[in-house]
């Protein structure tokens, strides 16, 4: 089991109703894609926050990184909805 | 690039629009062209009490200085400047800014241009409308339109 | 456009960008965009002592308000503003502002490029050079590469 | 004969070496570009000025037109150079 520090935005922070968590990920959870739906499986609020999965962007180490990417070695992984700053 | 000035920062406060052209071109006498951005916050008609901006402190200013060190390399640009606010905004007043200089202007105005595209759809920040009439007001939702300004950069 | 504001002023001073800016964005809340293009006169690499910029007073007012009401119908601009010096102007020095307001960002960077361009091949302006080593300056030479940039706007 | 005023700028102006002048046209000067090829009949100057009649501005009543253009009713008409403002 690896620790990851999960950092949430926006209406994901919202409906998965906490801002940051850390959690003990299995090791069948390679890509960033794998994470979202071993989330999905924790419980509504995570099923709420992640069910459109493919509008979900995840920052590895406070990069963006695409679904394929693997998580192996991240500090900090962030999920969120897409940007509307500017 | 020697010299290149990219200054960012990500705060709660308005910024000096006046002041950060000056920190840019003070005491330089080899820059032709300096653009600007502002963008502000609009009352959309009178429905809009406030913008909540919500942003990734530490990515935020990581992505925009990402942003920005692209536009110089990708442009003739001698400096640029980002100043992207966070927290409550209200109608009229300042969101984000854009700097930029370079001997010509085309490339002023692309490397601003540029910038405004990509920190739009990549840098982490989120708007949630507070609507004037009280009622829940609700998280903007990302525009296809600000996907394809990002795009023509690329073809 | 009602309620659109075109400025246009021709001067041998200096101008104020944050003046000018709060002028045309006072009191609304409506605008969402403001961008500025400042030309400053550049050294040359210390070549240059001075810029000594001729005009056709009257005309110059009423030809770059004609460009900037052109930009203003063309693009969805709130306001324009324009501002264009004449006289001597040393290196680091300001040479001309323009100012647009739009709801959107790319008709607020468009039309203050569309003016630049028309400024730049018809608002009736001469540079002559002043050259640092005391040799005889002259006449800048109208560049094909602006009449490109003023083109591409009627493709 | 039409009485014109006539204002010149950059080296136009130099070239002819005044500013601005008052003259009588022969009623055979119709067009902006007739107006050219009749100043380069008036001395040295003015051909320095004019050689090459095709860069050369014209303004009327401080508008731009083309060399086609006719003159009638002109209160002032302004030759200069390609500009070079901005």
């Amino acid at each position: 089991m690896a620790s990851v520090n999960l950092v949430y935005f926006a209406w994901v922070r919202e409906r998965i109703g906490r801002a940051e968590e850390t959690l003990e990920l299995p090791e069948s959870v390679v890509t960033a894609g794998d994470l979202l739906a071993y989330l999905k499986t924790l419980g509504e609020e995570y099923e709420a926050a992640l069910e459109h999965e493919n509008v979900i962007r995840v920052a590895i180490n406070q990069e963006h990184v695409d679904h394929g990417e693997k998580i192996a070695g991240a500090r900090e992984i962030a999920l969120f909805p897409p940007m509307t700053g500017g | 690039m020697i010299g290149v000035a990219v200054t960012v920062r990500v705060q709660r406060g308005d910024f000096d629009l006046a002041a950060e052209v000056a920190a840019l071109s003070a005491g330089r006498h080899d820059i032709g062209a300096v653009v600007t951005f502002c963008g502000l916050c609009r009352d959309e008609a009178g429905t809009l009490s406030a913008l909540e901006l919500e942003h990734y402190p530490g990515m935020a200013e990581a992505e925009i200085t990402r942003i920005c060190n692209e536009a110089v390399a990708r442009f003739d640009l001698q400096a640029a400047t980002a100043v992207h606010r966070y927290g409550k905004i209200l109608p009229g007043e300042n969101i984000v800014l854009v700097v930029t200089a370079s001997p010509h202007r085309q490339a002023a105005f692309d490397g601003a241009n540029f910038i405004m595209d990509f920190l739009k759809t990549a840098a982490p920040f989120w708007k949630k409308e507070h609507a004037a009439d009280g009622s829940a007001g609700g998280w903007v939702s990302a525009k296809d339109e600000d996907d394809s300004a990002r795009d023509r950069w690329s073809e």
